[in-house]
């Protein structure tokens, strides 16, 4: 088992509740961003539809953007942000 | 903080640093920001205020709250920065500030501020920077409206 | 006059004109000309503030002094303010003021200022004020080099 | 006989001998700024190869820019300005 950390912003932070911040845990299986997205959406159902659509929620490995459509492995310590669609300015 | 009418360059708020980042809660003033680019080998500072507007499509707008990823946001305007500088090569030095929480009507939320010897450089790295922001900073606003109109969080379409 | 970090609109330097124009010994500070624009209907501050290079084609410059045929170097303002709204029509106040007399080194010698709603208007608008303030108004600058190279009158030929 | 106020800026001041303003009389036939230029050529040596040249000296009839090329009538009463090459900003 790896632990991550996973770090909720903004419309997604409401939609699961208002939780900033969870430590999750992973299986080697389950190491990666795509499986990630779908182990949130089981335990944050009011999350689910924005946090599977690629689209509407973008996720930031280690304060880096994951470009869409891309797969990444998670190792043990990493960071993972939930970013909906930015408004600042 | 004083100025005088005719503001010198102040000495207070250099630094060696290229760049004044910051994301938080106490936003720099127009001045500090137009103070930390300032050099004596640059003839042009251009800088951009975003403020909080009183409407948005007929609803009365009481105030803007934000939200921010602060250590990614920080490094992604070092990023912008960097794209500017290698985009416009004269630009000096560079200014970018983001406030977090409540920004009442009237107030900025954000300001950029670039200097650099000729003027047209510091002009367009300064539209590019609030275009950069606005597409990669992970910051979030939400809108609140007037009475019982409630609040939405924006998204950033252009 | 004081600014706390977080500078709200302030009225003091509020006014029902739509222009700031003012040519003069006293330039006013980019913090005054910013919030003369300020207002609560816009979104956007753009602003642009030429200021005393130290060196020009390896030469030393110790300072610029200015001189102005006043009425009409405030009349073509205007008439470049006019032609601005005009041409960006979210344009909703402008500042544009320059000096007269000494500006040392690093000290600015004009600033331009105007909002709008959205911020596209806001910096184009600051590039066409400077680009038509430098071709139509009657100001003249005299560049000083340091020890015995004397001075010159300079030629705007953008 | 009519009367005109000559204002000179900049390097054209100078050239007169630190004149910053004059004032002119002018027959009717001298009434317009061609015969100006012409008369103040002679009046001011030192302003002469710069007043001559509409490339390098544009006149300002009571505050608005004589366009090159063009020949304006004069009034009593009214202001010319010698504008040497523009340097604001």
């Amino acid at each position: 088992m790896i632990s991550i950390q996973v770090l909720f912003f903004a419309s997604a932070r409401e939609a699961a509740g208002d939780i900033s911040k969870k430590c999750i845990e992973l299986t080697p299986d389950e190491a990666n961003t795509s499986s990630l997205r779908r182990l949130l959406a089981l335990e944050y159902p009011g999350l689910a539809s924005m946090v599977k659509d690629e689209e509407n929620l973008t996720l930031a490995l280690n304060e880096e953007y994951v470009t869409r459509g891309q797969v990444l492995a998670l190792k043990d310590g990493d960071t993972i942000a939930l970013i909906p669609p930015i408004s600042g300015g | 903080m004083s100025h005088s009418l005719l503001s010198p360059p102040s000495t207070s708020f250099k630094s060696n640093e290229r760049y004044f980042i910051r994301v938080s809660e106490q936003l720099p003033s127009l001045e500090e920001c137009s103070q930390f680019v300032s050099d004596a080998s640059c003839g042009a500072i251009a800088t951009f205020a975003g403020t909080t507007r009183d409407n948005f499509q007929g609803k009365k707008v009481t105030q803007l709250s934000y939200e921010g990823y602060v250590p990614m946001a920080e490094k992604e305007l070092r990023g912008i920065c960097d794209d500017a500088c290698e985009k416009f090569s004269g630009i000096h030095k560079i200014a970018a500030v983001h406030i977090l929480g409540d920004c009442p009507v009237g107030f900025p939320s954000v300001i950029l501020a670039c200097s650099s010897p000729h003027r047209r450089e510091s002009i367009h790295c300064v539209e590019y920077l609030i275009d950069a922001l606005k597409a990669r900073v992970p910051i979030w606003k939400r809108e609140c409206y007037e009475g019982d109109n409630g609040s939405v969080w924006k998204e950033n379409i252009e």
